[in-house]
C-alpha cells in the first residue's frame, strides 16, 4: 500500500535518512520507533510529499507520491496526523472536524462521534482551549473525517496522561480493525507495542530492526538502539 | 561640471545614509523603516542651531547627531522589545508621527520647511569644498562601519543576528548591541542631515517622508544587505540613474514616470536575480531570518 | 555687433560646451515643436543657428498634483516666447526656454535650478509654487542668478534674498482686499477660515483673519487641514457649531472642491470665498449648482476688463482645444517671459554679459514693464501691486463681481 | 567534593503540560551527570531552566553557593555556565573561529567604549582568545578548519564545534544537549574524549543523550525523567537494570 | 460645541465615511490573515481598481455596472498575478520578511508609475460631479453617498461573513488562515488559498476605490494614504481579526472626527500615527477588546509544543 524503496535524505550536511525501504501491507499496524533525530517524523513527512530533497522513491497504491503538494496526498487518502496537537486553533472543535472533512463528501462525523465522545460535548469550544489529550483526540478525529485509507501518526501519546494514552491507543486499535491501515510513530514504547504488530526501528536514519514486535522485546541490545 | 559635482555631493551624502542604514538593517538585522527621521532630526537641528545662534556648522552637525542618537536610544528602549515585523511597523509609527509634529510646530518652518539656513563656504570652490567634505565623510562611515562589522564588535553583531539564542546564551548581551547599533547608525544618518542643510541651506519635511526610506531600503538592498560596499554602489545607482535619464530629454509628462518606472523594475529585476544583492556575492538572502536549509536543519532532529 | 563678444567668452569656456550646446539646441528643436513654431522656424532658421539663444531657465510642476497648472504655466510661457521670437527675438537673437520638472517639491525645485544654472547657465530662472521658491532663493542668492516668482503668493517671498524677486503680488494683495470686501460690502461680520496647511495656506490665513479681525469682524472658525487630506467633516461640522456667515477656504483645486461638496452636504448654506487658485471651470463641473455665489479673487484682468485676454483665450483653445487651467496665473507666465526679455534687452543694450548680476540690475533700472495680459508691472522693492479682481460664479459661470485697486 | 549546582524544587509548566515537577539535583565538580528520559520528559526544558532561558515558576538554583535564578541568561553565562544545544544554534553566517571567539566569558570587544578607549586591552583579550580557540581546536582535531564557514562542516563537526564554543566558556558547569545525536565514528571518540577531559579538569557536566552507550561510559550518574519528574536516580547501570525503568521505556 | 445634534451629525458623517477605511481595511486585514504577509501592493491594486473604472466611464462612457466590473477584475487580475509571479516564488525561497515588505512596497511603486504615465496625475473623479443629493433626517444631513458607502460596506461584510462562514471555499480560507501547513494535511491548497483571498481582497478594493473616487479626486498616489491607514486599522484590531480590524477602522475614523471638537485638525493625523506607535509598542498583539464568549477566553489555553523551539522537550 505504502511503498519506500531507496530513501535518502539530507540536510545541511546531516543524513536524515539512509536508504530507507519498507513496505507497508493493507491493513498492517506498523510502529516506527527510534530515539530523538533518529529520522522518524521525517520518514513521515515523505509520505505525503512535504519533504524537500528527499531521494529515492515513495509511492502509495503503486502511484508515486506528489512532491511538495501535501494536499493532492492527502486526497488521495494518506492521513497524516502531526506531531504536537495540530489543530486550527482559533476554530472550534466542530468547525475543525468540518473544515477537516470538506474534501471527503458523505461525512465521517458520525463514526468520528461514535469513536470519541468528547468531541461530541466538547462541539461549541475553541480548540485552542482544549486540554492537551483532548487536542490530541481532535487532531485524529480530524484527520479520520478525511476518510484516510493509511493513517500515519507522529507521536500521538506526547504530552498525554496515561490513562488517555490508553484511550488513544484503543480508539487507534479499532480504526485499524476497521480496516484502516496504521502507521505509529512513537516514543512511549510499551503502548506502541501493545497496538503494532509489525516495527520498524530507525537509528541515525537507518532502519535497524523490521520485523513482528513480539520479536523486538527479545532483542538483547534493545538500550543501544534507544 | 557644477551641477555634475553637486549631484555627487548627494551622492556622497546618500552614501552616509544607505551604509548608516545598512548598518541597523543590514548587519544588525533591526528591521525599521524610521531612517529618514533621525535625518531629519540631525537636519533640522543643526538648521536651527545654525540660524538662530550662529554656532559654527561643525557644532551644529554634531549636535543634530547627538539629537538623533538619543532619539533613536528613545525608540529603540521602547520598540526594540518587539521584533520583525512589529519593529517595522511600530519604527513606521515613529517616523510618521514624528514628522507630523515637525510639520506641525512654528519653529520648525512648519510644512514649508526653514530656508534661511547660513552659508558657511563661500566663492566659487564651494561646492567641490563641500564634495571634498561629505565624500570624506562618506568615506569615512564606510570605513568605520567597515571596522565596527569587522572587528570584534562586528563578529558580536552578526552572531547576534545569527542566532540571538544562542548569543545571549554563551553571555553576551544582546539588548545592549542592539540599542548601539541602533544609535550609531542613526547617528550618522544626524550627520548626513547636517551636511544635507547645510549644502542646499533648505530643509523640508517632505524631504524625510517615509517614502524615502523606501528608496534607502532600496539602495541597501540592490547593492547587497551587509556588504560594505553595497550600499556604496546602491546609493550611487540610485541616485545617478535617475539623474542619467534627466538628459534624455524625454517629454516631462514621460520624464518622472519613467524614471520611476526604470527604477521599481530595476529593483524587482535585482530582488529576484539577484536576492543577494550587486555586492552581495555568496552571502545568501539572509536578512530577516536564516535560509532554508539553515531552517530545516533546526528542525531536522525532528 | 553688440553681443557678439560675449559669445566667444562664453563658447570656450569648458570643454563639455560642446556637448551642452548640442543637448540643448536638441531641446530647443524639440521645445521649439512642441510650442508649434516649427513653421517659423524653417524661416527663421538662418538666425536660429548663427546666433546662441538667449536661455530663460524654468521650474515648474510638469507632473505630480500640480502639473495641471505647471504644464499650462509652460504653454502660456511658450505662447508669450513665440511671440516674441516672431517679432525678431531681442536684439537679433532668440529667446529660449529651458524648462525642467519640479514636481512642486522643493528638493527637486533646487536640483532642477541647479542644472539650469550650472549646465545651461541661464541667468534668470522663471518660478512659482511657494515652498519651492522658498527652497531656491539661498541657490539664487548664492549662485547670483535671478529668481523670479511667476505665480506663488506667500507673504514671505518677499523677504527672500536679494536675488528673489516676484512678478505675481503676493498673497497680502488680494487677501487683504477679499477680507476688507467681505467686512465691508458684503456685511459679514463672522468668518470662518479653513486653509490647507501649508505654504499656500498657513500665511494667507493669518493675513485674512488679521485684515477681516482689523476691518470689526470676527474669525469664528480658524482650522488648517492636511493637504492630503480627502475627508473634512469634522472639521466642517465645528464651523457648523460656529455658525458663521463667511466661509473662505484657501487651498488648492485639489481640494477645494471637495471641501466645498462635503460642506454643502452637511447643510452649511454659508457663501464661500478663495483665492485664484479657485478660479478653474473644473471646480463648477465638480461642484454643480453648489458651487453658485462662490466667490474668487483673480489678480488678472478677464475677458470683460481686456480684450487681449480675449485673443489669447481664442488662441489658446485653438490650439489645445481646452480652456487653460487658472487663466489669470497664465496671463502672469505669459507676461513673465515678456519681463525676462525686457531684461536681456536691457543687459544687452548696455553691452552688458547677461548674468543674473547684470539682470538683477537691469530689473531695478527698468522697474516698469509692458505687461499685456495683466496690465503694467512695477517693481516695487521686492513685491508688485496689481488691481484684485474679484469673480462670483453665477448659474455656472464665473462673472465679474467687482475690481478693486 | 564541592557542589557546583544545586537545583531545588524547581516547577515550570506550561499551561497544562508540566515541564519540571518539584526537580532536585547536584552536580559536584569533576562528575558526569547523565540525563535520561523518554521524548518530553523534561531534559532540555531542565536545561533551558538551569541556563536561564526559561524562567522556573517556583524553586531556587544555586550556582557555586550562589542564588542565580533571577540572573537573565547572559549573566548566567558569564558567570560560568556553559551549553551546547539539541540544534547546536550555531553562528552560521561565521567561520568556525569565529564561532569561538564569540563565546568567552570576558569579551570587552562586546563594549564599544573599550573597543575606543581601552584599544589596547581589547587587542590583548583577542589574541588571548585566538590562542585558547586554536588549542580548543586542536584538542577536536579540527584546528585547520579554523578559517572555514561552519556551515560548509560535516555534521558531525559541527557538533564538535558546538561543544568547542562551549568550552571557551571555562565556567564551572557544562551542560550538554544531545552530543551524540548524529555523531559517528571519529567524531564520537573525540567527543567522548573532550568531555571526559573536561570532567577530570574539575568542571561539573551533565548531558542529556539518548545514546546509552555513550551515558554508561561516560557517567558515573543519572537520573531518569518522565512528565517532568525525576523517577530515580543512581547510577548508569542501576537505571538499566531497573525493572521499572525498563518497563516504562519499552514496556517489554 | 455639545449640541446633540452636531455630536450625531458627526457620528453619522463619520461613520459613513468610514466606510472606505473599513473596506480597504477588511482586503488589508484579511490577506494579512490568510497569507500572513503585510501586502502593500495593494496600494497599486487600488489604483488600478481606480483607473479602470475610470476608464471605462470618462473614455469609454459605459454604464456604472461595466466600470464597477472592470476595476474588480483588472484589480484582481494583479492581485492573483502578484501572487503567482511574485509572492509564491519569494515564499519558494523562504525569504525573510523584509523582502516581501520592499518587493510588495516596490510593486506598489512601479504600479503607481505605471498608471502615472497612462493617466497623468491630475486627481480624477469618476464622475464629473462629486455633489450627491442630501436630505434632512431628524436634523441630520444624510446624503446618497453615505447611504451608498453605508449600505456598500455592511453588504460586502455580511457577505465576507456568510462566505467564511458558511462556504466550503470561505472555510478552506480560514483553516489556512489559521495553519497553512496543517491545511493541507486535510486536502486543502494553501496556494488557492491565497488566490481566492486575493480575488476577495480585489472586490474589497474596488468598492473602496469607487466610494473614494465618486467623493473626490484621485491621484495615482493618492492609494498611498489609504494603504497606510488600513495598515493602522489592521494592526489596532489585532492581527488575523478581520471583523474586529473592520471596528478599529470604524473607532479610528470616528476618533479622528470628533477630535476635531478639541483640538485643531491639523493635528489629526499626529493622533493616528501616535495611536499606531503606542499600540505596538505596548500591545503587540493589538487591544483586546473584550470577547464575546468571556468562558472560551477564561478557560487555559493550552500551548503544546509552542512554547519556543528549545523548549521542545527532549
Amino acid at each position: 500500500m505504502l511503498t519506500y524503496s531507496n530513501v535518502n535524505v539530507n540536510y545541511g550536511g546531516l543524513p536524515v535518512l539512509r536508504d530507507i525501504s519498507f513496505k507497508v501491507e493493507e491493513g498492517e499496524c506498523v510502529a516506527i520507533l527510534g530515539h530523538n533525530g533518529a529520522g522518524k517524523t521525517t520518514l513521515l513527512k515523505c509520505s505525503v510529499g512535504d519533504v524537500e530533497g528527499a531521494t529515492g522513491a515513495v509511492s502509495y497504491r503503486g502511484e508515486p507520491v506528489v512532491r511538495g503538494a501535501v494536499f493532492m496526498n492527502s486526497r488521495r487518502g494518506i492521513g497524516l496526523v502531526p506531531q504536537g496537537h495540530n489543530v486550527f486553533r482559533q476554530l472550534t472543535v466542530r468547525q475543525n472536524l468540518g473544515v477537516a472533512g470538506l474534501n471527503s463528501p458523505g461525512g465521517a462525523l458520525d463514526d468520528v462521534y461514535r469513536l470519541f465522545p468528547v468531541l461530541e460535548q466538547r462541539g461549541s469550544q475553541i480548540a485552542g482551549s482544549l486540554s492537551g489529550g483532548q487536542q490530541q483526540i481532535l487532531a485524529l478525529g480530524m484527520s479520520l473525517m478525511t476518510k484516510p485509507s493509511i493513517l500515519l501518526l507522529d507521536e500521538p501519546s506526547t504530552g498525554l496522561a496515561p490513562v488517555i494514552v490508553n484511550d488513544v491507543m484503543d480508539s487507534l486499535r479499532q480504526i485499524n480493525n476497521s480496516g484502516t491501515t496504521v502507521v505509529i510513530v512513537e516514543q512511549n514504547i510499551p503502548a506502541t507495542l501493545k497496538l503494532a504488530s509489525r516495527a520498524i526501528v530507525l537509528k541515525a536514519g537507518r532502519t535497524v530492526f523490521d520485523g513482528a514486535s513480539r520479536e523486538l522485546a527479545r532483542k538483547e541490545d534493545l538500550w543501544t538502539w534507544f | 561640471m557644477e551641477y555634475i559635482l553637486t549631484i555627487m555631493v548627494l551622492i556622497a551624502i546618500f552614501v552616509i545614509l544607505a551604509s548608516s542604514y545598512n548598518l541597523v538593517i543590514g548587519y544588525g538585522g533591526l528591521a525599521t523603516v524610521a531612517h529618514p527621521i533621525f535625518y531629519a532630526l540631525g537636519a533640522y537641528t543643526s538648521a536651527l542651531l545654525g540660524i538662530h545662534f550662529g554656532l559654527p556648522a561643525v557644532v551644529c552637525v554634531l549636535a543634530g547627531a547627538i539629537v538623533a542618537i538619543v532619539a533613536s536610544v528613545l525608540l529603540a528602549l521602547s520598540a526594540l522589545r518587539v521584533a520583525g515585523d512589529y519593529l517595522l511597523i511600530a519604527s513606521l509609527g515613529f517616523q510618521l508621527g514624528l514628522l507630523q509634529v515637525i510639520k506641525n510646530f512654528e519653529f520648525t518652518g512648519g510644512p514649508g520647511g526653514i530656508s534661511a539656513i547660513p552659508n558657511t563656504i563661500t566663492g566659487p570652490w564651494r561646492t567641490p569644498v563641500y564634495l571634498l567634505i561629505c565624500g570624506s565623510i562618506a568615506a569615512l562611515t564606510v570605513w568605520l562601519i567597515a571596522r565596527i562589522v569587522h572587528g570584534p564588535y562586528g563578529r558580536a553583531i552578526t552572531a547576534m543576528r545569527d542566532e540571538e539564542l544562542a548569543f545571549s546564551a554563551l553571555g553576551r548581551n544582546a539588548m545592549t548591541i542592539k540599542v548601539v547599533v541602533f544609535a550609531i547608525g542613526c547617528g550618522i544618518a544626524g550627520i548626513a542631515g547636517g551636511l544635507y542643510a547645510f549644502y542646499f541651506q533648505y530643509v523640508s519635511p517632505e524631504q524625510f517622508e517615509v517614502l524615502h526610506s523606501a528608496a534607502m531600503l532600496t539602495m541597501v538592498v540592490l547593492g547587497g544587505m551587509g556588504t560594505t560596499m553595497g550600499p556604496v554602489v546602491g546609493a550611487v545607482m540610485l541616485i545617478a540613474i535617475p539623474q542619467a535619464i534627466t538628459f534624455l530629454n524625454l517629454p516631462p509628462a514621460v520624464m518622472a514616470p519613467m524614471q520611476g518606472i526604470i527604477f521599481t523594475t530595476l529593483v524587482m529585476l535585482f530582488l529576484f536575480l539577484r536576492p543577494a544583492g550587486l555586492v552581495g556575492g555568496l552571502s545568501k538572502d539572509r536578512m530577516a531570518g536564516r535560509t532554508a536549509t539553515e531552517k530545516s536543519s533546526a528542525g531536522a532532529a525532528e | 555687433m553688440l553681443q557678439q563678444g560675449s559669445i566667444p567668452q562664453h563658447k570656450g569656456k569648458a570643454m563639455q560646451s560642446k556637448l551642452i550646446t548640442a543637448l540643448d539646441r536638441r531641446r530647443f528643436l524639440q521645445a521649439a515643436a512642441a510650442a508649434g513654431l516649427s513653421a517659423p522656424l524653417a524661416g527663421g532658421g538662418a538666425w536660429a543657428q548663427s546666433k546662441d539663444p538667449l536661455k530663460i531657465g524654468v521650474t515648474m510642476p510638469l507632473t505630480g498634483s500640480q502639473a495641471g497648472y505647471g504644464n499650462d504655466f509652460v504653454i502660456g510661457m511658450r505662447q508669450s516666447l513665440k511671440d516674441l521670437n516672431d517679432a525678431g527675438g531681442v536684439a537679433g537673437r532668440p529667446l529660449e526656454l529651458i524648462v525642467l520638472d519640479t514636481q512642486a517639491e522643493p528638493p527637486l525645485g533646487i536640483n532642477a535650478m541647479n542644472k539650469l544654472i550650472n549646465v545651461d547657465k541661464a541667468p534668470v530662472i522663471l518660478t512659482a509654487w511657494s515652498a519651492v521658491v522658498k527652497a531656491q532663493a539661498p541657490t539664487a542668492n548664492r549662485e547670483k542668478v535671478l529668481l523670479l516668482n511667476t505665480g506663488a503668493n506667500a507673504p514671505e517671498i518677499a523677504h527672500l534674498g536679494d536675488f528673489v524677486y516676484t512678478l505675481f503680488p503676493l498673497a497680502d494683495v488680494d487677501i487683504t482686499a477679499l477680507a476688507k470686501y467681505t467686512y465691508e460690502k458684503l456685511g459679514k461680520r463672522k468668518a470662518a477660515v479653513l486653509y490647507i496647511n501649508n505654504d499656500t495656506g498657513i500665511d494667507a490665513a493669518k493675513i485674512y483673519k488679521d485684515i477681516f479681525e482689523k476691518a470689526g469682524g470676527q474669525v469664528v472658525a480658524y482650522e488648517a487641514y492636511d493637504p492630503k487630506a480627502t475627508e473634512f467633516s469634522g472639521m466642517l461640522l465645528k464651523v457648523r457649531a460656529a455658525n458663521p456667515d463667511m466661509v473662505h477656504v484657501h487651498g488648492l483645486i485639489t481640494d477645494v472642491p471637495m471641501v466645498i461638496a462635503q460642506m454643502r452636504q452637511l447643510g452649511l448654506q454659508q457663501r464661500i470665498s478663495s483665492y485664484s487658485a479657485g478660479y478653474n471651470q473644473k471646480l463648477i463641473d465638480q461642484l454643480g449648482p453648489a458651487a453658485e455665489d462662490f466667490i474668487v479673487t483673480s489678480l488678472a484682468p478677464g475677458v470683460n476688463d481686456n480684450p487681449k485676454v480675449t485673443e489669447f483665450l481664442e488662441r489658446w483653445k485653438k490650439e489645445q482645444n481646452r480652456a487653460p487651467n487658472g487663466l489669470p496665473y497664465i496671463q502672469y507666465q505669459y507676461d513673465s517671459v515678456l519681463v525676462a526679455a525686457q531684461l536681456y534687452k536691457h543687459v544687452l543694450e548696455k553691452k552688458q554679459e547677461p548674468t543674473g548680476e547684470t539682470m538683477r540690475e537691469a530689473l531695478l533700472a527698468v522697474k516698469e514693464f509692458d505687461s499685456p495680459m495683466t496690465g503694467k508691472t512695477v517693481i516695487d522693492g521686492h513685491r508688485v501691486n496689481k488691481p484684485v479682481f474679484l469673480l462670483n460664479v453665477e448659474k455656472g459661470q464665473f462673472k465679474p463681481l467687482a475690481k478693486l485697486d | 567534593m564541592t557542589v557546583v549546582l544545586r537545583v531545588e524544587n524547581l516547577n515550570k509548566a506550561f499551561g497544562g503540560i508540566v515541564v519540571a515537577d518539584n526537580v532536585n539535583i547536584e552536580i559536584s565538580k569533576g562528575e558526569i551527570l547523565g540525563l535520561i528520559g523518554p521524548n518530553g520528559a523534561g531534559k532540555t526544558s531542565l536545561f533551558n531552566l538551569i541556563s536561564g532561558v526559561l524562567k522556573p515558576d517556583s524553586g531556587h538554583i544555586h550556582l557555586n553557593g550562589r542564588r542565580i535564578d533571577g540572573l537573565p541568561l547572559y549573566r548566567r553565562a558569564r558567570i560560568g555556565i556553559a551549553r551546547t544545544w539539541q540544534n547546536m544554534l550555531l553562528f552560521t553566517t561565521m567561520t568556525v573561529m569565529e564561532n569561538l571567539l564569540i563565546a568567552p566569558r570576558s569579551y570587552p570587544g562586546e563594549s564599544i567604549f573599550k573597543l575606543t578607549l581601552a584599544r589596547e586591552s581589547v587587542r590583548q583579550a583577542e589574541v588571548e582568545a585566538r590562542k585558547r580557540a586554536m588549542q580548543i581546536l586542536d584538542r577536536v582535531g579540527l584546528a585547520g578548519t579554523a578559517d572555514a564557514m561552519v556551515t560548509d562542516l560535516p555534521f558531525g563537526h559541527q557538533k564538535l564545534i558546538g561543544l568547542s564554543r562551549a568550552l571557551m566558556n571555562d565556567g564551572d558547569l557544562l551542560l550538554l544537549d544531545e552530543p551524540m545525536a548524529g555523531v559517528e565514528g571519529a567524531a564520537y571518540e573525540t567527543m567522548q574524549r573532550v568531555v571526559r577531559q573536561e570532567a577530570e579538569a574539575g568542571r561539573a557536566v551533565c548531558v542529556v543523550e539518548h545514546n546509552v552507550s555513550f551515558i554508561k561510559d561516560l557517567c558515573t550518574r543519572a537520573v531518569f525523567m518522565s512528565n517532568g519528574r525525576i523517577l530515580q536516580a543512581g547510577t548508569v547501570d542501576e537505571l538499566l537494570a531497573s525493572k521499572v525503568l525498563t518497563d516504562l521505556y519499552f514496556g517489554v | 460645541m455639545t449640541d446633540p445634534l452636531v455630536l450625531l451629525q458627526i457620528l453619522w458623517t463619520g461613520a459613513a465615511t468610514s466606510a472606505i477605511f473599513v473596506l480597504l481595511t477588511v482586503a488589508f486585514s484579511l490577506t494579512q490573515k490568510v497569507t500572513g504577509l503585510w501586502n502593500f501592493a495593494q496600494a497599486g491594486f487600488m489604483g488600478i481598481a481606480f483607473y479602470a473604472m475610470f476608464y471605462v466611464l470618462n473614455d469609454l462612457q459605459m454604464p456604472l455596472i461595466a466600470a464597477l466590473a472592470a476595476g474588480a477584475v483588472c484589480a484582481a487580475l494583479a492581485a492573483v498575478l502578484t501572487e503567482v509571479i511574485g509572492l509564491d516564488v519569494l515564499r519558494a525561497r523562504k525569504s525573510g520578511s523584509l523582502m516581501f515588505f520592499i518587493f510588495t512596497l516596490i510593486l506598489a511603486q512601479f504600479i503607481i508609475y505605471m498608471l502615472t504615465l497612462v493617466f497623468g496625475t491630475e486627481p480624477q473623479t469618476l464622475y464629473k460631479s462629486i455633489m450627491s443629493p442630501v436630505r434632512i433626517v431628524g436634523g441630520i444631513a444624510v446624503s446618497n453617498w453615505d447611504l451608498t458607502a453605508v449600505a456598500t460596506a455592511a453588504t460586502m461584510l455580511t457577505l465576507l461573513f456568510f462566505f467564511l462562514k458558511t462556504t466550503k471555499e470561505g472555510q478552506f480560507l480560514v483553516a489556512v488562515s489559521d495553519n497553512a501547513k496543517l491545511a493541507e494535511l486535510y486536502g486543502i491548497s494553501a496556494k488557492r488559498a491565497y488566490r481566492v483571498t486575493a480575488v476577495i481582497a480585489a472586490l474589497f478594493i474596488c468598492a473602496a476605490m469607487y466610494l473614494t473616487g465618486t467623493r473626490g479626486g484621485v491621484t495615482p498616489n493618492s492609494p498611498f494614504e489609504l494603504v497606510l491607514a488600513a495598515t493602522i486599522a489592521t494592526l489596532l484590531g489585532g492581527m488575523g481579526r478581520v471583523f474586529i480590524g473592520a471596528m478599529a477602522a470604524v473607532i479610528l475614523a470616528l476618533i479622528q472626527s470628533f477630535s476635531v471638537l478639541v483640538i485643531s485638525s491639523r493635528w489629526q493625523n499626529l493622533l493616528l500615527y501616535g495611536f499606531l506607535f503606542v499600540t505596538i509598542t505596548l500591545f503587540p498583539r493589538g487591544i483586546n477588546l473584550p470577547r464575546l464568549k468571556p468562558k472560551a477566553a477564561a478557560s487555559p489555553s493550552v500551548t503544546v509544543g509552542k512554547p519556543a523551539d528549545v523548549t521542545q522537550g527532549s
